[in-house]
């Protein structure tokens, strides 16, 4: 422990602590600027001056990187201090008049305006270096750098262009005291950190509200760490020492009798559908990322809000983006036109605008689905029977200024409409997960021409597959809504269940005739079940009806006909061909 | 070694070698083989004389004969009276300013008579590129005591006990900061040379290095063994060509010698030496900046505590001394701590180089023991004011060092003094300054220096240079008022308690002494609009002496013709007038005048 | 070549002790050879190589051979002077090789002054 | 232009998983197809006897289809490949007996490829019916019917 006087107290604090952190410990403000705990002192704002008094001389040092010596006496707020501290924010006031932080700490000092010249009223860099660092020491990255000196100082990529290496992160924006620093999506979109979550997002989140267990998770494809080896500033801030980087994967092999696969689905990706300007247009967003929105613990905290904040004033959901679409997915996606009209609900609940359906037909066909159909026609949402064709924010007429207009063909009144509306909503056609291939090569199943997986037999066994063992339950077997799903999980469970602990067995088997087998082995060798075995006192091959599939493999090896297989006997199957032919 | 009669010691120091040196030599060369003396005359290039304002120069041995100003067309009448004949020339001999007899020898002129050279004792002596010729002065000799008689605690000890101090500028006590980094504790460690030396108009450590690389690589590998150091840096900036070439020369020849490498003297002890060019920065002279430069990175200073003695190149602890501490080393090793610590002041021991410049006669590099006051320098060694001008300041410690006025020229020159008079010792730069010098435009002018060379790190110097050279250029222009004086000061004071490095923390330097010494100049810029050394143009004005015009030049016209705004009228023959609505004060009439009828005021 | 030790060094200075010599200015002995114009038609550029020679072959170190224009006793050309550490300096006149190498030996090397060539013991210096 | 009214009789033995599930879907997805091809259902292409290929010459077929799994998908793991041994040997061998080899083919057919299954049949029938009946008694085929 070291003793040192801080504005007159006396304190014990420990060893290597610099002022700076000592002051804060102690509730005594010291501003900042280039300061940040979680990197290396830089010393560059000279904000964070303290007066140190010795014997002989008193020196004005940087707090944030100047550690207590025993006996100093420090002064934060001696007159000596404070001037230089209003002569450097003066400078910056100059530098960066634009920066809010800056304003704000003038401001605190008492200062309206600075002595100095302002060559660019716009600048908000205050050359504080944090992104510089970040980019450098945290990220690893090594994308912004400096360029010239002194007073000409700035920050840059390599030869002020673009960089490969940037991994677009966002920390330098992050980490900016000023908001110099923006990050931009590649469609020229400004991401706001406000809205990660419904864009690209952070790399360590809950996954969803209600997930099990509840608890956050490093993305991998989204963490710095695994794309630049540095980093690692959650493990740094997190108190208990949960993070560790170093942990991977484990694969855990589980011996199970059965399997229900429930992999789910995906939605459409409506980005290639330009005429629906998704991802190119703001304030068109899916039905999923409205879902979200509304959702209380979402990013606006359940308020149905437009990218600026606006309230919207007119709503279009787009029923069929690629359902029933001989272009994209002919199929129909089942769930949407309830859905659709669920958040035509919700938008009436909320806030007070238009609600336009378009739609092809209404499919409401389950139990009281009809009922909430006409409750939405009372409630006053307005049903548009045509299929969108276009969103577009190219306005023909005033109404239509700063407005995203749906255009579509109206069948019941057969002509073309234009509603100009603040906000617009996709209901993308459901489809089958890119990854279900692999899933059905896993575990031997087929899919249906549209990608889902295929059942064992439409109506006889809609949970059962052609696998033994495994089931479906959900939207990976078809579009699905809610009580379907829950309904063929119960089934698929009820599936598993009732297998017992008899194992069913194949009616179909092969088996060896004893009396004509001579015992050559090569039904042994044709075996993909290792179900034959020779028996050696006998000197013939033999075998096990529990393991036999039932291919016949061995049947159509067999050369003196000693094998044979019941049901499709090779008496049965030439009685057939010569059936066939007859 | 073939005997020769006489050696004619050639500088081929940068300076003289600008001045046409090598042709100087190779003329001298071919003379002396035309007259068949080429077994007895031998012509030996050194490295810097340190009086660089007369080069070419020749000193011939043994007369100790000094020949300065040489064109390749006084050589065959040299070569034919001196080395045929003997008669040495006295044409080409130096002249001193009050004196109408030229002063044949060396050891006799003013400029070397006062010298005492410790850090310079072998320039224009050996051949810089030969390591024989130091060794046969006594070269590598503190080397052999210091490895083979010492231990590292005792080479420190003795290195302390000569209160050497860092002449790189802060003369922080060499032997503590060795100390310091042999206790660190990584195992580890790194000792640097900072060859980067930038102060404009300074070149001392580049005429060491020129002259005498082998006594900079003696200094480090003592200074290795008593650190215990594996790897050396020395950090040279690529301005230095020559220096650059003959260090390697001196490393590869220690090298083949056996005194860099592995176990050197057999004493288990290795250490090598690793040459970096730097891209000449001047801040780069800071030492953090000069291992942040090193590591690759941006030449950029860096927060200090850490120190570079705990955490220093890469992290690990790192010494770093200037080029003339090096070259210290060796004879303070071999001639021991008392006899070094016996030279200079009570806390300042020791010599200084200083590179004389300015308004001097004798321009060049001269070194002095420390305490030496400033008045033997400038009127000793220095041979006074040219045209018998008066001295007014001297400004000391490079382009961040203070200016003293003529009233302190008794000052002993020593690191406290300095610093007590607002200036410092800085590198060693020294410009001399007569009373044509304007001190606003001198503060302006080395801050458009600092304000250049700031890396821009920190605000106060980044930001705090840039306003001051914008108001002293204000003020310069005619356009300052009072308030500016005291923002001046005012943000002067705060840029030098808070910088980050010794750049921003100093540069104020000349502004704040210009303005304690010389304030009545500030104030008749700003209230009087005038400059009194009539430097500043822009408060000029410029009228022309309408008798004198007509008398005189007989209304010649040049100065109508050279004015650029065509601010003067007049016809042949008769008085000419300058509209002083018009002018722009550029002074052109005044230049090209020859009757002198333009008056300033 | 191999490393050196701190006794090659010693030797090394040794070797290269008569070049700093020179430029010390600092020598045992000064032998100025007169090479005006009268002293060169005398056959002074002789005398001076015969001496260069002795002082190559004898590999002396601290002998310094220097040159000086006309002494003003043309007549007796090639002449030279020997000049002892703390001793008045000696001319030596009408020389041959012969001569000179003998002055050598005995002056030069050994001190005693050669009388029979001599012209007298005078105080004048060379410059 | 002659119109040629041959209807070939063709055998298929269509492996129970994959092709006998993309018949069955091509059946119920209401394609049509030319009859002329009657499905003999075994476990496993892999289970097609040789001996049931040249009965079915013997007995009159103009043509034999082996139907299976995709290479890698069998539901035995590997019959699909047993088959396609024995598929070209057989060629090799009708080629011997004066059968154009046109006349055996094997083909892929998984159970969500009812569209291929018909497609596949369909070609596999005008194929045939070019060939013309097949005659393994010097121009005299031996008819059953």
């Amino acid at each position: 422990m070291i003793n040192i006087t801080l504005n007159g107290k006396k304190l014990s604090v420990e060893e290597g602590m610099t002022i700076l952190q000592v002051a804060q410990q102690e509730r005594i403000d010291i501003p900042t600027l280039c300061y940040h705990p979680l990197l290396e002192p830089y010393a560059a704002c000279r904000m964070c001056v303290v007066e140190v008094k010795g014997d002989s001389k008193s020196e004005l040092k940087t707090s944030c990187n100047t550690k207590v010596q025993e006996g100093m006496v420090i002064e934060t707020d001696s007159e000596r201090t404070l001037n230089a501290r209003r002569l450097n924010i003066e400078l910056l006031m100059a530098r960066a008049p634009a920066a809010k932080v800056i304003q704000e700490m003038a401001a605190q000092m008492g200062i309206e305006k600075t002595p100095f010249p302002i060559e660019n009223p716009e600048a908000k860099c205050i050359l504080c270096g944090m992104c510089v660092r970040v980019c450098e020491d945290v990220v690893g990255a090594h994308v912004l750098t400096f360029e010239e000196r002194g007073f000409e100082r700035k920050v840059t990529t390599a030869f002020n262009m673009p960089s490969e290496k940037c991994i677009e992160c966002g920390a330098c924006a992050y980490f900016c005291p000023t908001e110099a620093i923006r990050v931009e999506d590649f469609r020229g979109r400004e991401v706001l950190h406000s809205e990660l979550t419904l864009g690209p997002t952070t790399a360590i989140r809950i996954p969803f509200m209600q997930s099990t267990p509840n608890v956050p998770f490093i993305d991998k494809d989204n963490c710095i760490h695994f794309k630049t080896d540095k980093c690692k500033l959650c493990e740094m801030v997190c108190e208990p020492e949960a993070i560790n980087h170093d942990v991977e994967d484990t694969f855990k092999e589980i011996e199970v009798g059965s399997a229900v696969l429930a992999t789910g689905y995906e939605l459409l990706d409506c980005s290639n559908m330009p005429q629906y300007g998704y991802g190119r247009l703001d304030n068109v967003i899916t039905s999923l990322e409205f879902e979200h929105l509304c959702h209380a613990s979402g990013p606006t905290g359940g308020k149905i809000l437009l990218k600026d904040g606006r309230e919207p004033k007119g709503v279009a959901i787009l029923h069929c983006i690629g359902s029933r679409d001989e272009n994209y997915m002919k199929y129909c996606s089942r769930v949407c036109c309830m859905y659709a009209m669920k958040m035509a609900h919700l938008v009436h609940e909320k806030v007070d605008a238009e609600v336009y359906e378009f739609y092809i037909d209404i499919r409401a066909f389950g139990k009281g689905y009809e009922e909430f159909y006409n409750r939405m026609q009372k409630e006053g949402t307005h049903f548009i029977r045509g299929k969108a064709a276009e969103v577009t924010n190219a306005a023909l007429i005033p109404e239509e200024e700063n407005k995203l207009i749906v255009r579509a063909e109206d069948t019941t009144v057969n002509m073309i409409r234009r509603i100009p509306v603040d906000l617009v909503i996709l209901c993308p056609a459901i489809v089958a997960r890119k990854d279900s291939e692999k899933i059905m090569k896993l575990f031997g199943l087929c899919s249906t021409p549209d990608g889902f997986f295929k059942e064992q037999h439409p109506k006889l066994g809609p949970v059962s597959t052609d696998a033994d063992g495994i089931f479906l339950a959900g939207a990976c077997q078809g579009p699905k809504d809610i009580p379907d799903t829950v309904a063929q999980g119960a089934g698929a469970a009820g599936a598993v269940m009732s297998l017992g602990d008899e194992v069913a067995i194949e009616p179909i088997f092969s088996a060896i005739d004893e009396e004509i087998c001579v015992g050559c082995k090569i039904c042994i060798g044709v075996c993909p079940y290792d179900a034959i075995s020779y028996v050696e006192d006998k000197k013939i091959s033999s075998i096990e009806e529990t393991l036999c599939k039932g291919c016949g493999a061995c049947v159509a090896a067999c050369p003196s006909g000693a094998a044979d297989q019941n049901c499709f006997t090779n008496s049965q199957i030439e009685a057939e061909v010569s059936g066939a032919l007859f | 070694m073939k005997p020769y009669r006489a050696e004619l010691m050639v500088c081929a120091g940068t300076g003289c070698v600008s001045n046409g040196a090598f042709q100087v030599k190779d003329a001298l060369e071919n003379e002396i083989k035309e007259r068949g003396l080429e077994n007895e005359v031998r012509v030996v290039t050194t490295g810097c004389n340190g009086f660089c304002g007369v080069g070419p120069l020749l000193v011939v041995h043994p007369d100790g004969i000094f020949y300065q100003l040489l064109t390749t067309k006084d050589i065959p009448y040299l070569v034919e009276e001196h080395f045929l004949k003997g008669r040495p020339v006295q044409r080409l001999m130096y002249t001193p300013p009050e004196d109408k007899l030229p002063v044949p020898k060396m050891s006799e002129i003013e400029f070397f008579k006062h010298q005492m050279l410790i850090a310079l004792r072998n320039r224009g002596i050996i051949d810089p590129e030969n390591i024989e010729e130091y060794i046969a002065r006594d070269g590598y000799t503190g080397l052999a005591k210091a490895l083979n008689g010492m231990t590292p605690e005792e080479i420190i000890q003795t290195v302390k006990d000569s209160k050497l101090r860092g002449r790189g500028g802060a003369g922080f006590q060499t032997g503590v900061k060795w100390e310091l980094t042999r206790k660190a504790k990584e195992k580890t460690k790194y000792i640097v040379c900072n060859a980067d030396e930038g102060d404009p108009g300074a070149y001392m450590d580049r005429s060491i290095l020129e002259s005498d690389p082998h006594s900079i690589l003696e200094g480090m590998i003592i200074g290795a063994r008593a650190i215990g150091a594996q790897q050396g840096f020395i950090y040279i900036r690529h301005e230095y060509p020559l220096a650059m070439k003959r260090l390697l020369i001196a490393i590869d020849q220690a090298k083949e010698y056996g005194l860099l490498g592995d176990n050197i003297f057999d004493t288990g002890f290795s250490f090598d030496i690793q040459v970096h060019r730097g891209a000449g920065a001047f801040v780069c002279g800071e030492e953090t900046a000069l291992l942040s430069a090193l590591e690759g990175q941006r030449g950029e200073p860096r927060p200090r505590p850490p120190y570079p003695v705990e955490h220093g190149l890469s992290g690990y602890p790192t010494n770093i001394n200037n080029v003339e501490t090096w070259a210290n080393i060796p004879v303070i090793i071999s001639r021991g701590a008392k006899w070094y610590a016996e030279i200079g002041t009570e806390n300042s021991k020791g010599t200084k180089v200083f590179s004389l410049v300015g308004k001097i006669n004798n321009t060049g590099l001269v070194e002095v023991p420390m305490g030496i006051k400033l008045r033997d320098i400038i009127y000793g060694i220095g041979g006074g004011i040219p045209d018998g001008k008066k001295f007014k300041a001297v400004q000391t410690g490079g382009p961040s060092g203070g200016c003293i006025p003529d009233s302190l020229i008794d000052l002993p020159i020593d690191y406290e003094s300095l610093k007590e008079a607002g200036s410092m010792m800085g590198s060693g730069g020294m410009v001399v300054m007569d009373e044509d010098t304007c001190m606003v435009d001198v503060a302006r002018y080395f801050l458009t220096f600092t304000c250049d060379e700031s890396c821009g790190k920190c605000s106060p110097c980044r930001d705090g240079t840039k306003y001051l050279l914008d108001i002293l250029t204000r003020i310069t222009e005619g356009k300052g008022n009072m308030e500016d004086l005291d923002l001046l000061e005012g943000l002067s004071k705060v840029v030098k308690e808070t910088a980050l490095c010794g750049l921003g923390q100093t540069a104020p330097n000349p502004i704040l002494t210009t303005m304690k010494y010389f304030r009545d100049e500030y104030e008749s810029h700003i209230k009087d609009k005038k400059c009194p050394a009539k430097v500043c143009r822009q408060l000029n004005i410029y009228t022309i002496d309408e008798e004198r015009c007509v008398t005189e030049g007989h209304g010649c016209g040049v100065c109508m013709r050279e004015c650029p705004e065509k601010a003067i009228t007049g016809e042949k023959k008769k008085a000419h007038k300058i509209n002083q609505e018009i002018c722009v004060k550029c002074g052109a009439c005044y230049d090209v005048c020859r009757f002198g009828a333009v008056i300033v005021e | 070549m191999p490393k050196i030790t701190p006794k090659d060094l010693a030797r090394i200075r040794e070797k290269s002790r008569q070049s700093t010599t020179l430029r010390e200015g600092a020598g045992r002995a000064k032998v100025t050879v007169h090479m005006g114009t009268c002293g060169i038609a005398a056959g002074a550029r002789d005398i001076m190589s015969a001496l260069m020679k002795e002082v190559e072959s004898r590999d002396v170190k601290d002998v310094l051979v220097t040159t000086s224009g006309c002494a003003g006793l043309c007549s007796r050309e090639p002449m030279i002077t020997v000049e002892l550490l703390d001793q008045p300096p000696i001319k030596y006149v009408d020389l041959t090789k012969e001569k000179m190498q003998k002055i050598f030996e005995d002056h030069v090397m050994n001190g005693n002054i050669v009388n029979e060539y001599a012209l007298a013991v005078g105080s004048e210096r060379a410059h | 232009m002659e119109t040629n009214t041959f209807e070939p009789k063709i055998v298929g033995f269509l492996c129970r998983w994959c092709t006998y599930q993309g018949a069955d879907l091509a059946g119920t997805s209401r394609m049509e197809y030319p009859p002329n091809l009657i499905p003999v259902r075994v476990m496993c292409s892999g289970r097609v006897d040789p001996s049931f290929v040249m009965q079915a010459y013997s007995e009159g077929a103009d043509a034999v289809v082996i139907f299976g799994c995709h290479l890698g998908d069998c539901h035995y793991q590997e019959g699909n490949y047993k088959a396609m041994r024995r598929y070209h040997l057989l060629k090799k061998m009708i080629e011997e007996l004066g059968i154009e080899p046109q006349r055996l083919q094997l083909e892929w057919v998984s159970a969500s490829e009812g569209e291929r299954y018909q497609k596949e049949v369909s070609r596999i029938f005008s194929e045939v019916r070019e060939l013309g009946p097949l005659d393994l008694n010097n121009g005299k085929a031996q008819s059953n019917g």
